[in-house]
C-alpha cells in the first residue's frame, strides 16, 4: 500500500493532463462512479455527515489501528471528492490519517467552491475522518 | 430622454470578468444584483469627500452627508411614491424591516387568539420573524397554500380573512418560483377586512411595479443590494398612521428626543426608527441606484425582462427530462428547473465550471420545497443587464452538464 | 516592521480636503472615523471583483465572498482576541449588538424584581435599551453615579451588586468625558456576583486595551465606523456560553436550519444571529481596517493618541474662561469643554468657518449633561491621524470664536 | 417700507463686500446684537420654537394683515440668522410673508449648515412664521 504523500503524487500528476475546469471534473466524477459501491445498509442516519444541499454517508472501521471505509453521496460532485478521499486515505494507518496534509486539494483548486461549503465542504469530510482516527488510535493503544 | 436598455451592461464593471476561465454569466440576481459604476463611484466619493456622522452635528461635513442622506431618502420616498418623505426608514434590509414590524407591531397590536397570516411563497424571512412572533404572543399563524400553479388561491384567501385577522404579510413576487401575486386583490380584500397588509417587495421593487400608493400597501419593504445598491441598506415603507401607531423597535442614539432615569420621549419619525448611526454611505448609494433605474422607461425595463424570462424559459422547456417549477399566469424573473436524475448541487457546481453563475437549494423556501417534494431547484435570475446571450450559454450549460452526468 | 504613526495622516484621502477654504482640521472622530485609502479600495474591489450573496451560493463569486466575509470575522476575531472565531458576530454597529442583547438576554434572563445596572456615563444606546428592556420586564434600572472627577465609585458599585442583579453594562470609555474605566476591576466585582458584563467598546476598541479574554468581558461590542471601518458594520462579541444560551434576534433567511409551520430550529453559530443578507463588503472593510490598525505597534499608537491628548487638554487649559469637564485619573480621546458666556453651538459653528470640524451639544449623553447642569459641550476628539497642528489650530480657533463673540 | 425683495437685495450687497466666512459670520452676529431686544416676559415656552441645541423665541403679532415680531436665540449665531428674518419680513403684509422666496440665504450660502439642522433650523423657523402668516391672513379675510 503506497502512502499518502505517494497518492498525492500520482493524484495531482493524473489531473495536471486534464485541460480545463470541465475535464477536470468530468473526471472527479469518473471516480466517484468508480468507487466501490457503500452497502445499502450502511447508509444509515448515523453514517450520515449532515449537508446543506447533498448527503454524505461514511462508514468507517478500525482494524488493527488502520482505517477502513466506504462512502457514498447523493451528489455525483461530493461523490467524486469522497472517490479522492477514499484513494487517498482508505486502508491508511489512523496514525498517518491524523498527521496527512492533504495539500492536493489545495493545489488543484478544483474543489475551492465545495471546500467552503458550510457543512457538506471537504473540511467537514476530513474532520469527520480525522475524529474516526482519534477513536481507533484510542482503541488500538 | 430614456436609457437603452441594451447600454446597461456596460455599466457593470464585474460583468467584464472572468470566471474559471470564461466569462461571466451572472444569473443569481434574485440573491443579489451586481452594482453600476456610479454607485461605486458614490460610495467612494462619500469616503473620501463627505464621511461623517449626520444629524447632531454642525461642521460642514456633517452638514453636506446630512443633507446627501435626507436627499436619498427623497429619492427613494419618490421612486416608491410614498406619500410623505418620512413615511420611508432606512434600515439594513428586507429581513431587518420585517423584524420590526414583527417585534413593533406584535407588541402592540397582537394578543392570544388573533390570527397572522402569511403564505406558503414566503421566503424565510417573511415567515419565521411571523411564526416567532405567533409563538410569544400566543397568536395563530396561519399558512395560505399555493395550487398547482405556483400561484395563491384567492377564493381561499378571503375565507380565512376573519376579525381575528391581525396582518397579512405576503411577497409580491416569490424568490423562489417567481409567481407575480395579485398584490392589489389581496390588499382589498383585508383592507374589507380591516387588516393592513405587509408587502416584501424584496424580489419586485427592481421589476416590476413599486407604487405604494396605488397599491394601497399599509407596509412595503426592500434591500438595497437587490436592486443595484450597495449592500447592508434597505427599506421599511409604513404609512404615517401606522408608523406614529408603533412603538419603536431599536432604543439608542438618534430615536431619542429626551431621557431622564425614569423616562424617555421618542424623536419624531422617520428618526424614532432609525436608532443609532444610520448606513450614510449606503443610503446615498442606494440613492444613487435609483437615479440609476429612473434613467429607464419603467415599461420599457419591464417588457425587455418579460420577454427575457420567456425566452428562457422557453429555451430550458427544450431540454429533455428539464423540469420546470410552477406555471403561474405571471411571472418575474426567476427560472426554477430541476433536470430528472441530477441533483441541483451537481448542476450549480458544473455550470460554475462554465462561467455561469446560478443558485441551487431551497432559496431559503423551505415551505415550498416541502409541498414540492424537492430538496431544492436550480434558480437562474434575471436582472436588466442581462440578455438573450447568457439565456443561451445557460441552455447549452444545462445540456453540457446532462452529457457529463447521464452516462 | 511596524508602520510610523507619522506617516498615517497620508493614508486618508479626505483629510486632504479643504473646508470652508481652510484645510480640514477633523477633530469629531468619536462620532465616526475617516477611512483609509485601503478600506475604499477594499469596497471597490469587493464590488468590481467579488460581489455575491454569500453561504448559500456555490458558484464562485459567491464562494469567494463567503471566503473573504469569514476571513475578515477570522480578522476581528483575533484583533479583539476571542477565543472562538463563531463568539464574533457581525451587526450593524454598536446600538444594534446592544440592543440584541436586550432583546434576547432580557426575554430569557431577566424577570419582574430582577436589577440591571448602567451607569451615568453611558451613551443613549448603551442606556435606553437597558431601561426600556427593564420596563418590559418589570425590572429595576439601576444607574451608578459618576463623581465631581468624571469617574465611577466602584465601592458604591460593590453596594448596588447583589443577588438580584443580571446584568452590568458599562462603556470602556465615555464618549462624553473621555474617562477611561477600570473595565477589569468592574468585570471581577461583578463576576464575584456571577453577573454578566457588557463592555460598550465603541470608543475604546480603537484606541486602548481590545483583549476580550484578558478583560473577560461577557459580551463586548463596537462599531466599525469609528474604527477606520466603513459604515453599517459593527461587532456582537459573547462568550460561546452565553450565545449558547440566549435565544436568536432577528429571524429570516441563513439563521435557519429548518423550517414547518409548527417550529424551526436555528442554525449553529455564528450564523444564529446573523440573519438576513450579511453586509458582506462592509465586513471585509472592517477586516482591511482591521489589518490597517495591525501595522502598528498598540504600545505606541496608545502613547502617540495619549501624549496627543495630554498635549491639546493642556494647550486649551491656558485659555481664560474655558471649562474642561472631568479629571479623570486616566481619559481617553475626547476633550470636552466650554467656554464661559459662550453657546457650544456657537462656538462649534464658528470653528466650523476656519475648517475644525467638532461636534457641539449632548453627544447622546443627556443624562450627563443633567448631572454637570449643562445644556451642552464642545467636543474635540481624537483619531491616529490628528497632530498637535491640529491641536494649536484648534486652540487658536477657540481663541478667535472668543474674541469675536466677547465683544 | 421697502418690499421683500429689495430688502434681500440690500442684504446679499452688504454680503458681498465681505472677505471670507469668518467676516461673514462676524457680520451676521452682529446684525444679530442689533435686533431689538426681546422684552424678557416674551420669552415663554409658547413663543419657543424648540431646537436641539439652542432655543428660539418669537413673539408674532397681527395688526391689520401685517407681521409684527419680536425674537432672540440664546446662540449668537441662531440670533444673527433671526436677525436677518427680522429684517426681511418684520412689518410686511402677511400675504408678503407667505409668497416670499427667500432665495437670500440659499445664495449666501452662509447658513447652509444651519438650516439643515433638524428643529432649530432655519427651515423650522420659516415655517413657524409663514403658520402665523396664514392665521393672520385668516384672521384678516
Ligand atoms: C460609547 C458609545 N456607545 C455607543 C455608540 C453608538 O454607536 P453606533 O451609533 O455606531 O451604533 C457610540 C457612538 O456614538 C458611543 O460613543
Ligand atoms: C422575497 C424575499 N424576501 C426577503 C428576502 C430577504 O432579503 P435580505 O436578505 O436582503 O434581508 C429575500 C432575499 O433573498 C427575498 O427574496
Amino acid at each position: 500500500m503506497p502512502g499518502i504523500q505517494e497518492l498525492q503524487k500520482d493524484l495531482s500528476d493524473d489531473f495536471a493532463l486534464l485541460a480545463n475546469w470541465e475535464e477536470k471534473y468530468e473526471y472527479l466524477i469518473e471516480m466517484g462512479m468508480d468507487m466501490p459501491a457503500m452497502k445499502p445498509e450502511s447508509k444509515v442516519d448515523e453514517n450520515l455527515v449532515k449537508g446543506c444541499q447533498s448527503s454524505v454517508w461514511f462508514d468507517v472501521k478500525c482494524q488493527d489501528g488502520i482505517l477502513i471505509f466506504e462512502a457514498d453521496s447523493d451528489s455525483l460532485v461530493v461523490k467524486g471528492m469522497v472517490a479522492m478521499l477514499h484513494k487517498l486515505l482508505n486502508n491508511q494507518p489512523a496514525k498517518e490519517v491524523l498527521e496527512a496534509e492533504l495539500s492536493v486539494f489545495e493545489e488543484l483548486g478544483l474543489w475551492r467552491h465545495i471546500s467552503s461549503q458550510r457543512s457538506n465542504g471537504l473540511t467537514a469530510m476530513v474532520a469527520h475522518l480525522r475524529a474516526e482516527a482519534v477513536d481507533c488510535l484510542a482503541k488500538g493503544g | 430622454m430614456t436609457k437603452d436598455i441594451h447600454s446597461a451592461r456596460a455599466d457593470f464593471p464585474i460583468l467584464k470578468q472572468s470566471v474559471n476561465d470564461h466569462p461571466l454569466v451572472y444569473l443569481d440576481n434574485a440573491a443579489t444584483t451586481q452594482k453600476p459604476q456610479v454607485v461605486i463611484d458614490a460610495l467612494v466619493d462619500y469616503y473620501t469627500r463627505l464621511n461623517a456622522n449626520i444629524h447632531r452635528g454642525n461642521h460642514s461635513l456633517a452638514v453636506q452627508a446630512t443633507e446627501a442622506y435626507e436627499r436619498a431618502r427623497r429619492k427613494v420616498a419618490g421612486y416608491i411614491n410614498a406619500e410623505r418623505n418620512h413615511e420611508v426608514i432606512f434600515t439594513r434590509g428586507t429581513t431587518e424591516s420585517i423584524n420590526l414590524l414583527a417585534y413593533t407591531y406584535g407588541e402592540k397590536f397582537v394578543q392570544a387568539g388573533d390570527e397572522v397570516i402569511v403564505t406558503q411563497l414566503e421566503h424565510h424571512s417573511n415567515y419565521v420573524p411571523w411564526q416567532q412572533m405567533c409563538l410569544r404572543r400566543g397568536a395563530t399563524f396561519r399558512i395560505l397554500p399555493f395550487n398547482e400553479h405556483g400561484e395563491l388561491d384567492l377564493a381561499l384567501f378571503e375565507r380565512m380573512l376573519n376579525e381575528k385577522t391581525r396582518l397579512v404579510a405576503v411577497n409580491h413576487v416569490s424568490n423562489s418560483l417567481g409567481t407575480v401575486n395579485p398584490i392589489e386583490e389581496i390588499i382589498r380584500l383585508a383592507h374589507a377586512h380591516e387588516v393592513p397588509v405587509l408587502v416584501d417587495a424584496a424580489q419586485s421593487v427592481q421589476h416590476i411595479a413599486h407604487d405604494v400608493q396605488s397599491m394601497d400597501a399599509d407596509f412595503y419593504v426592500f434591500s438595497g443590494h437587490k436592486m443595484y445598491g450597495p449592500m447592508g441598506i434597505g427599506i421599511f415603507y409604513g404609512k404615517e398612521k401606522w408608523l406614529e401607531a408603533l412603538p419603536p423597535f431599536l432604543s439608542g442614539g438618534e430615536m431619542i428626543d429626551s431621557v431622564t432615569p425614569e423616562k424617555v420621549t421618542f424623536n419624531v419619525l422617520p428618526y424614532k426608527f432609525e436608532a443609532g448611526t444610520p448606513n450614510v454611505a449606503q443610503a446615498i448609494g442606494l440613492g444613487v441606484a435609483v437615479d440609476y433605474l429612473k434613467q429607464f422607461d419603467p415599461l420599457e425595463l419591464q417588457k425587455y425582462e418579460e420577454d427575457l424570462l420567456a425566452y428562457g424559459l422557453n429555451l430550458l422547456s427544450e431540454i429533455p427530462d428539464l423540469i420546470i417549477y410552477g406555471s403561474p399566469s405571471h411571472r418575474s424573473g426567476i427560472l426554477p428547473f430541476n433536470v430528472n436524475g441530477i441533483q441541483h448541487y451537481d448542476m450549480g457546481v458544473l455550470l460554475d465550471t462554465m462561467g455561469i453563475a446560478v443558485r441551487t437549494g431551497q432559496h431559503c423556501t423551505q415551505p415550498i420545497m416541502d409541498a414540492l417534494h424537492i430538496s431544492g431547484t436550480v434558480r437562474a435570475s434575471l436582472a436588466l443587464y442581462n440578455n438573450r446571450e447568457d439565456l443561451e450559454k445557460l441552455a447549452d450549460g444545462v445540456r453540457r452538464v446532462i452529457k457529463m452526468l447521464k452516462r
